[in-house]
């Protein structure tokens, strides 16, 4: 049975120039201890989903579909019971570290705060709970006390007491929202494979959301492409890097400079994709990338292509999908 | 952290010198002759030469500047020539009343507007909120002293309730005193908590934007948790600020507002001293309000140091 | 300052500005205000100064839409011309403020070192003195009148609009487009006057009309104290100190200057709160 | 291509550069602590060569960026462009060399001045630096750059607010050509664009290289986009410059321990994976 499943998520946002469809239709499962990750560019939708499944969508969202979590569907859940899972059952992990912890609280308080809300421990238990916590994400005592400031850490530490803060009560399920966009690639790699650790440890399962294919390679088992708010490819992630259907990830990975293994000859430009993302106050009729994809057709334009599944493990939402190896 | 609050104590004297420098040679340039304004015109000029060698305004200028500041400091501040009784008597008699007068003013506009700016902040948009701000517009369109005036048509001349002006005194009880100090307080009061309200509302709502209140609900505090333990606190370091810059605009309320009641504090004292060019007494209480204002944005420093830990230092972890 | 500011034309500018409440009724009260002062300058209902003391302290009637005072002039007619009173002298402070604090500010954030340090000192100085403390001191000793007020109200009014555009302005030189302005050889005059102002315009437009109401809330406090416009000529501040002698006999007398003044300042304020929402979108998050 | 200076082979030569910036005083009595953020720097940059600049936040590559451009003044070193020392110039001096090397900038939401026209952001540099170009001039100068950066001419007339984050970058680039300078300081200029952006932006430095025999002096956190658009690469930690020579060698065969550490820092395509294979429906 799945931990998560997502049901035709729609989320439309009330602007002031008008209603704008954020998601549409997305549809994924995630089992218990999996890891799944979401790649797209920015303005496709991913960190709507997971504020969606937090159910901290801004006030002007309208969902429809359902987002079942343990045998619950979230969308109907009232704020007490939300708040009731947030935290104690799925856990957030944010982008900006130098922002998401409170100035002025020390982060030995900002730690324990999980445990004295969900479990009602006391100032001390929860404290201790505290510094193991700190010590487990690689903040050791005594020289990250719990009474020191988040400004005086850095970028990567703060990062990992976010993280400590996050599996403060063992949740089923952790949403990692860029969590090493705003950091060095050395720090990138220690949070990450800090975050790997310590979901498979304690078969948490972890949504990574990110705009990098080598992380999604690198970090998880299973893999979801999002273009303008619906899910354009997804499956098993050697699965469908290995035969890469839908134009639009493809088009991804040929213009990702590092992507590939060797350096290209002198002179030979990355392959591009043309044009811009659909705003998503006046999204075409049929298939969002259509105005941009080399193998469009007649057919893509009168209706929103279905997903089709290719092998068992890899579904891809095109009419005309790739069908050998991806190019290296 | 030290080093902070001492280099604040630095401008804070500098600040006093010049202030009262400027006072000093603003008087100085004062056209008409202090001694002839207390023997009246027609005074002999030996008689006017004696008062002012006695008055010490034979002296050179910066000889005097330095006796007045010695002065300040020992706090002999000379004698006023209207009262005839010496300006630290008069200061004193007069503090009794502008004292609490403004410390009530202070505390009623707190009480009153850091909560609304909260309610108005969290309830954004809604009636709460509208009320608020309706109230907040009107709190600082309305002058003061009309206010004042409104207010004495109302408790006093229609309901008899409170009198319309003067002080009894604390000699004549606690409450009997303090019931004439209510309508000035409350005047005093409401542009400052105006004022304080939709700054309070301003910076709740920009703390609630922040990320951390967004990681607060993210760990399942409830909208009003995340808005007490996280975005309130944050959110008083900007409103403390405010509060130390309306010291300033309160003392200038309390000038018009003492005339309005006719209440014998140092604001009324001010006035009429100017009125009367009463030099000593002029410069003594103009420096004396100057003074508490710097004073109290140097407290406001300190809380603020206290409020925020980044100002306390405390070095990075390498 | 926003780099998302959205207004490049005055069409655009007035278009968007319709469906704002704030703004339309700040600028409808403000205009009214304006034009009251203007006509009062030809035309009064009845001439300002005449006095009928057989009429006076008539509660309003038709001949008198506003009633008239202990000298039986005509209230109205001496709001109006109160009204231009105000508005001269706290356009003419805030004048004063914007034309010396705004040069000052700028200056201060372009040149840094001791320059910044002066002029920053200066503004912690005026701080310290309350602001009608040193109008009350200034106006007692270089007497009172509608000049010296207005000196003493600009003066208080140079440091908000220095402080003012010394941090917009210091935010504005790390920005990328100034950077450039510089690789490209410009000096810090020119980029002061090509990039600096134009885009903290806004923000003091929006001062601008905050300051004129406080400054015409400072010019009723001190007329109110004497010290502002000197009798016969009219003014609101004076006006309700003689009406408050009065209060038990015509307590309607204190009612219309003090309404007259609330009116303008609220107008003012909105005008100022509906330019700031048009101005800088940015800022509305923070209504 | 008028203006450039003859035989002119090195285009930029910085030697023992030192920066510092002052820090907020901890101690009353104790002087301010500086910190240094260029400790010796030394490069190069030939005409027509692409020399890439990576490091991580704090390593001071942006500083090196300003330095050179004389924005900011270094405590020692020297640094030479077209041949002329440039902190020993007059300011008239100093003018007349810009013309020679331009910036481009890594926000593409704040580097246009959204008060002003592309047109007139365009032409700053133009009007800055060169005189006696009369309108008609003046105009030709600004729509031949902007269609040199896959844009219209017409599009002089309007306001930065309304182009892409893609698009914004391009009126930089072409603002930074419109003088045809010899040398380009570009401080991540592709950092805040995403992947298919970034890819046509970095494709245009390549066709402008070609082109105009440009010279890059390329600041950049990216490994991966430095790789591929520079000929040699500078690695730079803490101020200093660890290790330096061409792509090929630098990222095949790295000597220094931390050019090690970065390339073995970034996920690679391929690689060993932190997630063992499990199925998914």
């Amino acid at each position: 049975m799945s931990l998560l499943s997502l049901q035709d998520l729609t989320v439309t946002l009330d602007t002031p120039e008008g209603p704008a469809t954020v998601l549409d239709r997305v549809s994924f499962d995630l089992a218990p201890g999996e890891s799944l990750g979401i790649v797209g560019e920015s303005g496709c939708g991913k960190s709507m989903t997971a504020l969606a499944v937090m159910g901290l969508l801004p006030a002007a969202a309208r969902c429809r579909g359902r987002i079942d979590f343990e045998d619950q569907d979230l969308l109907t859940l009232d704020e007490r019971a939300l708040c009731a899972l947030r935290g104690r059952r799925i856990a957030m992990v944010f982008q900006e570290p130098m922002t998401a912890l409170n100035p002025v609280k020390t982060i030995g308080f900002q730690v324990a705060e999980g445990l004295r809300w969900h479990f009602g421990l006391g100032r001390g238990e929860a404290e201790a709970r505290a510094l193991k916590l700190l010590d487990r994400v690689g903040l050791p005592q005594p020289r990250f006390s719990p009474d020191l400031y988040p400004h005086q850490l850095s970028g990567g530490q703060r990062q990992r007491v976010v993280i400590a803060m996050a599996l403060a009560c063992d949740p089923a399920l952790l949403i990692a929202d860029e969590p090493t966009t705003a950091l060095d690639v050395t720090s990138q790699a220690e949070i990450l494979a800090l975050i790997a650790e310590v979901t498979a440890g304690s078969k948490m399962a972890l949504m990574l959301i990110t705009h990098d294919l080598a992380v999604v390679w690198q970090n998880t088992a299973a893999m979801l492409v999002m273009y303008a708010g619906t899910v354009a490819e997804r499956g098993a992630t050697a699965e469908v890097f290995a035969r890469m259907a839908h134009p639009y990830t493809r088009g991804l990975l040929a213009a990702s400079p590092g992507a590939l293994e060797d350096i290209l000859p002198a002179g030979r430009r990355l392959a591009t994709i043309p044009g811009q993302v659909p705003d998503p106050h006046d999204r075409p009729q049929g298939c969002v990338f259509a105005g941009r994809c080399p193998r469009v057709a007649d057919d893509c334009l009168p209706c929103p292509p279905g997903e089709r599944l290719l092998v068992p493990g890899h579904a891809v939402a095109c009419l005309h999908p790739h069908e050998g190896e991806t190019p290296s | 952290m030290a080093l902070f609050l001492l280099q604040r104590l630095g401008t804070l004297l500098i600040t006093l010198l010049v202030a009262s420098l400027l006072v000093f040679l603003v008087m100085e340039v004062l056209p008409g002759d202090p001694a002839a304004i207390i023997l009246g015109v027609n005074a002999r000029a030996d008689t006017l030469a004696a008062l002012r060698a006695e008055m010490g305004l034979d002296r050179p200028a910066w000889e005097r500047y330095l006796l007045w500041l010695g002065g300040l400091v020992t706090g002999d501040l000379g004698r006023s020539y209207t009262y005839g009784v010496t300006v630290w008597e008069l200061v004193a008699e007069r503090i009794g009343l502008s004292l609490p007068l403004a410390l009530m003013a202070i505390v009623l506009s707190t009480v009153l507007a850091i909560p609304l700016g909260v309610l108005a902040a969290a309830r954004r948009n809604k009636a709460a909120d509208v009320g608020v701000m309706g109230f907040t517009q009107l709190g600082i369109a309305i002058p003061n002293f009309w206010f004042a005036i409104l207010l004495i048509l109302l408790f006093a001349v229609h309901w008899q309730v409170l009198p319309a002006g003067g002080f009894a005194g604390w000699d004549a009880g606690f409450w009997p005193a303090l019931k004439t100090l209510l309508l000035p307080a409350v005047a005093l009061a409401l542009p400052q908590a105006a004022i304080l309200a939709r700054v309070t509302r301003s910076s709740v709502l920009e703390t609630l934007g922040e990320d951390y209140v967004r990681t607060a609900r993210a760990k399942g505090l409830s909208r009003r948790a995340a808005l007490w333990h996280h975005a309130v606190r944050n959110a008083l370091i900007p409103v403390v600020t405010i509060m130390g810059l309306q010291f300033s605009f309160l003392l200038a309320g309390t000038i018009i507002i003492e005339n309005v009641f006719y209440l014998p504090g140092l604001g009324r004292l001010i006035f009429q001293a100017i009125a009367q060019r009463d030099l000593i007494v002029v410069k003594d209480l103009v420096i004396l309000l100057a003074a508490s204002v710097v004073v109290v944005n140097f407290l406001v420093d300190l809380l603020y140091a206290v409020l925020d830990p980044r100002l306390r230092g405390g070095g990075h972890v390498l | 300052m926003s780099s998302e500011t959205r207004v490049a034309s005055l069409r655009e500018f007035w278009q968007r500005g319709r469906g704002q409440a704030n703004l339309m009724i700040g600028l409808l009260v403000t205009l009214l205000l304006v034009a009251l002062a203007a006509v009062s300058l030809f035309w009064t209902p009845y001439p300002v100064n005449a006095i009928d003391i057989p009429a006076k302290l008539q509660p309003p009637s038709a001949a008198h839409w506003l009633g008239t005072d202990q000298f039986g002039r005509d209230v109205l007619s001496r709001i109006m011309a109160g009204a231009r009173n105000s508005i001269a002298v706290s356009l003419v402070a805030v004048g004063i403020g914007a034309g010396i604090g705004v040069p000052l500010g700028a200056l201060a954030a372009a040149r840094r070192g001791w320059v910044e340090e002066v002029v920053m000192r200066f503004n912690d100085f005026t701080f310290a003195f309350p602001a009608l403390l040193s109008a009350v001191m200034i106006t007692a000793l270089l007497g009172p009148g509608a000049v010296n007020s207005i000196i003493a109200i600009g003066i208080f009014n140079i440091p908000v609009f220095a402080r003012l555009t010394r941090g917009a302005a210091l935010s504005l030189w790390q920005r990328d487009f100034v950077l450039a302005a510089r690789v490209a050889g410009r000096g810090r005059t020119r980029i002061t006057l090509d990039h600096i102002l134009p885009n903290i315009a806004s923000l003091l437009i929006v001062q601008m009309t905050i300051q004129f109401a406080l400054a015409i809330l400072a010019e009723a406090g001190l007329s109110y104290l004497g010290l502002g416009t000197q009798p016969p000529d009219p003014s609101w501040g004076k006006m309700l100190n003689e009406a408050q002698t009065l209060m038990f006999l015509a307590p309607q007398l204190a009612i219309f200057p003090g309404l007259a003044i609330m009116v303008t300042v609220l107008g003012l304020n909105l005008l100022g709160d509906g330019l700031r929402d048009l101005l800088d979108p940015r800022l509305r998050r923070l209504r | 291509m008028t203006g450039n200076p003859k035989g002119v082979e090195t285009l930029l030569r910085v030697e023992g550069l030192v920066l510092d910036y002052p820090l907020p005083r901890q101690r009353l009595l104790a002087p301010a602590p500086r910190h240094r953020a260029l400790d010796g720097v030394s490069l190069q940059v030939a005409r027509g060569e692409s020399l890439a600049v990576v490091g991580e936040s704090g390593s001071g590559k942006s500083s090196l960026a300003r330095a050179v451009l004389a924005l900011e003044h270094p405590a020692a070193g020297r640094v030479e462009l077209m041949g002329q020392d440039v902190f020993s110039l007059s300011p008239k001096a100093l003018r007349s060399l810009r013309r020679h090397a331009q910036m481009v900038f890594q926000d593409p939401y704040g580097s246009l001045d959204p008060r002003r026209k592309v047109g007139w952001i365009v032409a700053e540099p133009l009007d800055a630096l060169e005189s006696g170009v009369d309108a008609a001039a003046r105009r030709a100068r600004i729509a031949e750059v902007l269609e040199s950066v896959g844009l219209k001419a017409r599009d002089a007339e309007k306001f930065p607010h309304e182009f892409s984050g893609g698009q914004r970058q391009r009126i930089a680039i072409a603002r930074a050509l419109i003088t045809h300078p010899a040398l380009i300081v570009a401080d991540e200029p592709v950092s805040a664009l995403d992947v298919s952006v970034q890819a046509q932006v970095l494709n245009l430095f390549m066709d402008l290289r070609e082109r105009l025999g440009l010279g890059y002096l390329f600041i950049s956190h990216d490994l991966a986009v430095v790789r591929h658009v520079a000929d040699r690469v500078a690695v730079m930690r803490l101020g200093e410059i660890v290790e330096e020579g061409p792509v090929e060698q630098v990222f095949g065969e790295p000597r220094h321990p931390y050019t090690q550490k970065l390339l073995a820092a970034v996920p690679r395509i391929g690689h060993p994976r932190h997630r063992p294979e499990t199925s998914t429906s």
